[in-house]
């Protein structure tokens, strides 16, 4: 228990480190370019005239004030820290005064509801997809129907988007175009609105699931066929066990690991992709915001949408480092 | 006569300290001290198990490990002072043959690159001609023919003619000592015979010494003028080879050799010896390593670290059995293996302590 | 890491010391009868008779040792019987019968409850045989419960435990190793569950593929001594596969020598080794080094031959030294030269006895 | 050999020698090994006739109809010469609301779409590449650093970056720039698995050997374990083209891309803009679709088809 623990204890450090570079990066790259986006975005406004006029001064002092640019690099640096810490992402320019977590959150639920479901199921699926296809006493046919499958998985999801947008949505017209609930519908927690929700999300998710499922199932299929070498697996055939343990509890088993170890490696993947199958289908979570908010040139959206996505990713691999040893019994004992 | 290289009190440790290590260390080799004379070539065992650290102590000969604890010289001079030239001198001077003759490969070129390497590294041939005579008459020294070995690649060869083109790229090397880590434990033994054989050549006409490091006591036995036992870090066991196989005085060197399966259908082992006891870790124990399966253990032994005693001028050990002979002046093991006319002190046992 | 404290090993000490009755543990039953043979290798340049017309019988009680180099078949021939063989291997030919029964005849349900309840295989490099991320006892149970017949009650839990706690300590193991995974057991250890598993229902017939190729000799001589007081235990048989002579010539009755895919001699260990009659043999045990004397090394010169596409004649022939002109001609037949004593060579062609 | 050569056995050793041999021994092989790996075979053809079929595009058809106002709008593919307005033109491809001519657009598209691929691929495997030898080689702090860098850069993906580099840098990008700017964003991955690939090979017997035999820190990179990584790096530069491509459609799509260039992520990204499919023009986002789908599937097949060859077990079966 104790070096578990001590285990965890330096994931978590190590989670800390990762966040705390990202963001540091994401700190210094306005500051290379010799460009200020939003003092340029300002004059913008101020140019334009209009609404936006009375509430410039106010915002004017605003980021001055929370941004303290007559201040040092370091002091800035710091603030920029502080308010990490406090997860407060600033003020949106576009939007003024609405915050930027105020913005994000909002789609924050949209993207996490979505992506949540299909990532877990299309790892599913295409583990045992690819499961069933590095199986040497696998039924013929599978082959036939999963290898055209895998090939989908070279497609990007977006494209993939437009295709089911054109056949499903506009040919037949089967399901809606774009958006994530009809504008007409109240967004409350009745039964017709779930409906609408559930209607609305099926393409996408379909266009994430297809592409996705290629990609682990031919991951899956290459360990799959590694594990048909190792030695344990010829010592349960000489077991004379069934062939469903064989498969599950020694075959599977083994070859999950590094399909687990593999889902930690492309998290930034998934997350970009969803990014621009929601910009296709104009679906609001944070991708169609990062688009808008790129049109609006409203830096502090698009900063902040960064970093919340830098965050989930680096806490969905701390999540998995920590369950990985649940997974493999030998990595308490290395223990590094 | 002048000595090639020194192990000074050396000890290796392995293992994880400070802030995130689990704070278990390994003592691989522990206060050794041996001597490779550069004039007299012989052929030394280092014997033992696995985890025994006689794979340690090879690659701290080979200078692949540095000692945690003590030194090792290389002609007189401490190995982590070398200049590079003489670093550079150290590493054609000592010579390895690994375990597994495939892997000593490069796949991707055929076995010619093993041979070409050092020649052209060391700059020791001045033209082409010289080093396809170098490489041919190294070949022939160990009993192959180049005609039917260079141009191939390794996985058209046999086993025992990949570990001989081996020991022919040693040779090119022209060493003092060449260390032969295990050379035929992976081979097929109709063809482990030529390898040996081979190695003794080295040895015999062309003055080369060898350290070979091996977990079979009877090939030691065969081709060896010296044997070093070792168990857990610790050298229990040594002298003439002559000495120590037909009189055993360590408890386990006794169990080793009494456990080899001989190909003898008629004498056949007696009754199953104990196992090994892994759960103390090496930081643990207080005495003697060997303490927890010995058969003739002692209070004595779980306190306190036994000794080198020295049994008679070509034989030492480890053990309180032999507490009475006196501990060894000279703590370089290697004085054991002296020849007959030199004469070796032992300090009598009630003024040891 | 764990290991049986000293007295728990003591225990099985004194049971071991029986282990060399021979005369006591060999019946006069047929345990397997080997006829003819063979598994072959499809591959592009032509097929390779890894193992070829193989044909021995092994008494029940009885400890056979199939001896070779690498490549000689002995493997192969191991594997075949326990139907392993994978692609684009493949059992060619020839009959292979335990109890009775043709295994080469048994549909694949049959085969696999076989395996393991009546033919048992240890296996070479225990290190890797066992699945890293499932517990002994669960590796050892999984064994159990896939040969219960439908019509029968699984054990119950506790059932399975005491059987899981049985069986390790009779190898020499702590019941608590049943909760431990692979990684954390000992090379000795590991070989340990193996033959545990291996004895887990009883097997009439135990094949062990070089059980002991990785161990350090203290550690392999326990192994070969518990593996032989478990076999007593059980009135089984066992078929040690491998290439030491020494372990051969410490631990088995009966000795099958295999060459280029073929068995050239078989007869009682004692008899082989003191009177050799194949020249490969003779070579064999001339190069084994001894403790007892000094003596320059002895290989036999030359290399085996490809298994693709033999050509007619003795395999061994190129190497021999006592080739004469019949050798390329005529493939030599197994002959008896009375006893149990068997070889293919000419040498001995008209000694046969039937 | 020409008769310069004085010395003839000393060619076929020395420096070039794992090459030579490379080619004299390992290609017969090799070339039987090629047939039986459809993937490879079948790849490297779809991406060549591609590339063929826009070399034959760029000689007998006019290109500069890329430019919007070019060409009448709206226009659903024909190969009729007679047009409403009486002007005389073809346009097998169509042309979009703003007056593009879709074939010119694909034809000059595609190359551009590749091009930048190619350059972020070979910058990322590049960079990969010396990172990972780097840390894989001298290890200590040098591995800890660029350990520390990868683990960093995997939580950061490289889309979101370029977009807060372009938002930063306030002007559009050329092609070249994204190319490299995505290069130097997307070399963390393949980083991470050459280094991996490179430790264990480290750690083979014949590269202490060839150490012992006095073989310098470079020589060991470049003689033992180069030779042995190039059927991985070259798996690993497909892949990351494909990723590169990728990841300029979807910074194109997202609207941050060059809008005077037809790249085929652009004219995603007008499709998007103007709404193409509800506007039931098919021919228009059909091509670029295709073209697309076509380089990532002919990418996917010849990578699939050289890890094949790097991983022999996969090689056994299929």
């Amino acid at each position: 228990m104790g070096v578990l623990n001590h285990f965890v204890v330096k994931r978590f450090l190590f989670f800390l480190f990762v966040v705390w570079l990202a963001s540091t990066v994401i700190f210094i790259i306005p500051r290379l370019s010799g460009q200020d986006p939003v003092k340029e975005k300002l004059l913008l406004e101020a140019q334009r005239g209009g609404a936006m006029q009375t509430g410039l001064d106010a915002m004017a002092k605003t980021y001055q004030k929370r941004f303290g640019l007559d201040q040092p690099l370091w002091t800035q640096y710091l603030n920029f820290l502080q308010d990490l810490a406090k997860l407060d992402l600033g003020v949106s320019i576009a939007f003024f005064p609405r915050t930027v977590n105020d913005i994000v959150f909002e789609s924050l639920m949209w993207t996490l509801g979505l992506m949540g479901t299909v990532t877990i199921l299309a790892f599913v699926l295409g583990t045992l997809a690819g499961a069933v296809l590095g199986w040497p006493r696998k039924p013929g046919w599978v082959q036939y129907i999963f290898m055209p499958l895998l090939t989908l998985s070279a497609i990007p999801q977006y494209l993939l988007a437009m295709i089911l947008i054109f056949l499903i949505a506009f040919k037949l017209g089967w399901l809606p175009l774009f958006g994530g609930y009809s504008p007409a519908s109240v967004p409350t927690l009745t039964f017709e609105f779930v409906v609408d929700v559930a209607k609305h999300a099926i393409l996408p998710a379909f266009a994430i699931i297809f592409s996705a499922i290629g990609f682990w199932a031919i991951g899956m299929r290459g360990m799959m066929i590694n594990t048909q070498g190792e030695d344990y697996m010829i010592q349960a055939d000489a077991k004379g066990l069934k062939g469903s343990r064989i498969f599950m509890r020694y075959a599977v088993r083994n070859a999950l690991l590094p399909q687990v170890t593999g889902l930690a490696l492309v998290l930034g993947t998934i997350v970009t992709g969803q990014v621009l199958v929601e910009r296709v289908f104009s679906y609001p979570g944070i991708g169609d915001i990062l688009f808008q908010a790129i049109r609006l040139s409203d830096f502090f959206v698009i900063r902040g949408i960064v970093i919340i996505i830098i965050l989930g990713i680096a806490g969905a691999t701390f999540l998995l480092d920590v369950l990985y040893p649940l997974l493999d019994p030998r990595i308490k004992v290395r223990n590094s | 006569m002048s000595t090639f290289l020194e192990l000074d009190h050396v000890t290796k440790t392995f293992g994880s300290e400070g802030m995130f290590g689990n704070g278990q260390i390994t003592v691989a080799v522990d206060d050794v001290s041996i001597s490779i004379d550069e004039d007299e070539a012989s052929i030394t065992t280092v014997a033992g198990e696995s985890g025994s650290g006689k794979t340690t102590l090879s690659r701290l000969l080979l200078g692949s490990h540095v000692p945690s604890d003590g030194r090792m010289l290389y002609r007189g001079k401490d190995f982590t002072k070398l200049t590079n030239r003489e670093r550079r001198n150290f590493r054609r001077e000592i010579q390895p043959i690994f375990q597994d003759p495939f892997e000593s490969y490069n796949p991707f070129y055929k076995v010619d690159h093993v041979l070409d390497a050092p020649i052209k590294n060391f700059k020791l041939a001045s033209s082409d001609r010289e080093k396809k005579q170098m490489i041919e008459d190294a070949l022939e020294m160990v009993g192959l023919l180049p005609g039917e070995t260079l141009g191939r690649f390794p996985h058209q060869l046999s086993g025992g003619q990949r570990q001989r083109i081996m020991v022919a790229r040693a040779l090119l090397l022209k060493p003092r000592v060449i260390l032969a880590d295990e050379p035929v434990s992976m081979v097929d033994a109709s063809l482990r015979a030529t390898i040996l054989d081979s190695i003794r050549r080295l040895n015999r006409d062309l003055g080369i010494s060898v350290v070979y490091v091996t977990h079979d006591l009877t090939t030691a036995y065969q081709i060896s003028d010296n044997l070093m036992i070792m168990y857990r870090g610790a050298v229990v066991e040594a002298g003439t080879v002559d000495q120590v196989i037909p009189n055993p005085q360590h408890p386990y060197t006794k169990l080793l050799i009494e456990s080899i399966p001989q190909p003898d259908p008629k004498n056949r082992w007696g009754s199953e010896p104990p196992q090994q006891n892994w759960d103390t870790s090496d930081t643990d124990i207080a005495g003697c390593r060997f303490a927890d399966r010995c058969p003739a253990v002692m209070d004595t032994c779980r306190t306190t670290v036994p000794a080198q005693y020295l049994i008679n001028k070509h034989q030492m050990t480890r053990c309180f059995l032999h507490e009475e002979k006196g501990v060894m002046e000279n703590p370089n093991i290697t004085s054991t293996f002296q020849t007959e006319s030199e004469t070796i002190k032992a300090i009598p046992a009630d003024m040891s302590i | 890491m764990v290991q049986p404290t000293i007295e728990e090993t003591r225990l099985s000490t004194e049971q071991a010391i029986q282990t060399y009755r021979t005369g006591a543990r060999i019946t006069d039953v047929d345990a397997l009868v080997v006829e003819g043979f063979s598994v072959y290798y499809e591959t592009d340049s032509g097929t390779v008779k890894a193992c070829d017309d193989v044909t021995f019988t092994l008494k029940q009680g009885e400890r056979f040792a199939l001896v070779g180099e690498s490549g000689s078949g002995k493997t192969t021939l191991a594997m075949g019987l326990m139907r392993l063989t994978r692609p684009p291997g493949h059992i060619a030919k020839g009959s292979a019968t335990l109890n009775g029964r043709d295994l080469t005849k048994l549909s694949d349900h049959e085969m696999r409850m076989t395996r393991l309840s009546e033919l048992a295989l240890v296996p070479q490099g225990a290190m890797n045989s066992l699945n890293p991320v499932m517990r002994i006892g669960r590796q050892i149970i999984d064994g159990i419960i896939d040969h219960v017949e439908d019509d029968k009650q699984a054990p119950n839990k506790d059932e399975l435990d005491e059987t899981v706690r049985d069986l390790l300590t009779r190898v020499g193991l702590r019941p608590g190793v049943a909760k431990l995974f692979p990684h954390e057991l000992s090379g000795g250890m590991k070989q340990r569950v193996a033959m545990a598993i291996g004895i887990s229902l009883r097997p009439s017939l135990i094949v062990a593929d070089e059980p002991t190729s990785a161990l350090d000799v203290v550690v392999q001589r326990q192994i070969m001594q518990t593996l032989g007081r478990l076999q007593e235990g059980l009135d089984a048989s066992i078929m040690l596969v491998g290439h030491d002579m020494g372990l051969v010539a410490q631990f088995a009755d009966t000795i099958g020598v295999m060459y280029a895919g073929k068995l050239v001699e078989v007869g009682p260990v004692e008899e082989v080794f003191s009177d050799p009659k194949h020249p490969y043999t003779k070579l064999l045990i001339r190069s084994l080094p001894s403790l007892k004397e000094k003596r320059e090394f002895l290989g036999i010169p030359g290399l085996p031959p490809q298994l693709i596409d033999l050509p007619v004649g003795c395999a061994f022939a190129d190497r021999c030294p006592s080739r004469f002109k019949k050798c390329d001609e005529v493939t030599p037949q197994t002959q008896n030269l009375g006893g149990r004593r068997e070889t293919a060579c000419h040498l001995y062609d008209g000694e046969a006895k039937s | 050999m020409t008769e310069s050569v004085t010395t003839p056995d000393t060619i076929n050793t020395d420096e070039n020698g794992g090459w030579s041999q490379f080619n004299e021994e390992r290609l017969t092989p090799m070339k039987k090994y090629a047939l039986r790996n459809p993937s490879l075979i079948v790849g490297i053809s779809m991406l060549f006739g591609m590339l063929l079929l826009v070399g034959i595009g760029h000689v007998v058809w006019d290109t500069e109809q890329f430019r919007p106002l070019s060409s009448p709008t709206r226009l659903a593919p024909t190969l009729s010469e007679e047009l409403r307005d009486g002007t005389t033109a073809a346009f097998p491809f169509g042309t979009d609301t703003q007056g593009r001519d879709l074939l010119a657009v694909a034809i000059l598209g595609t190359p551009l779409t590749l091009r930048v691929g190619l350059i972020a691929g070979v910058v990322a495997i590049g960079l990969g590449t010396v990172a990972a030898f780097l840390a894989a080689y001298y290890r200590g702090f040098v591995d800890g650093a660029i350990r520390s860098v990868v683990d960093v850069g995997l939580a950061m993906p490289a889309l979101l970056i370029l977009i807060l580099v372009r938002i930063n840098i306030g002007r559009e990008l050329s092609i070249d720039e994204i190319g490299i700017a995505i290069g130097l964003t997307s070399w963390v991955f393949p980083a991470r698995t050459i280094r991996s690939q490179v430790l264990v090979m480290r750690e083979q017997t014949y590269v202490e050997l060839s150490r012992l035999s006095g073989t310098s820190g470079m020589g060991i990179i470049f003689k033992e374990m180069m030779p042995n990584l190039i059927p991985y790096i070259t798996a690993s530069l497909v892949g990351s083209v494909a990723g590169a491509i990728l990841a300029s459609i979807g910074l194109e799509a997202i609207g941050l891309g060059n809008l005077s260039e037809p790249t085929l992520g652009m004219t995603i990204y007008w499709n998007i803009q103007f709404s193409s499919i509800t506007l039931g023009m098919w021919w228009w986002w059909l091509p670029p679709l295709a073209a697309i789908v076509i380089v990532f599937v002919s990418l996917f097949l010849i990578s699939s088809g050289l890890d094949e060859w790097s991983n022999p077990r996969l090689r056994k079966r299929v």
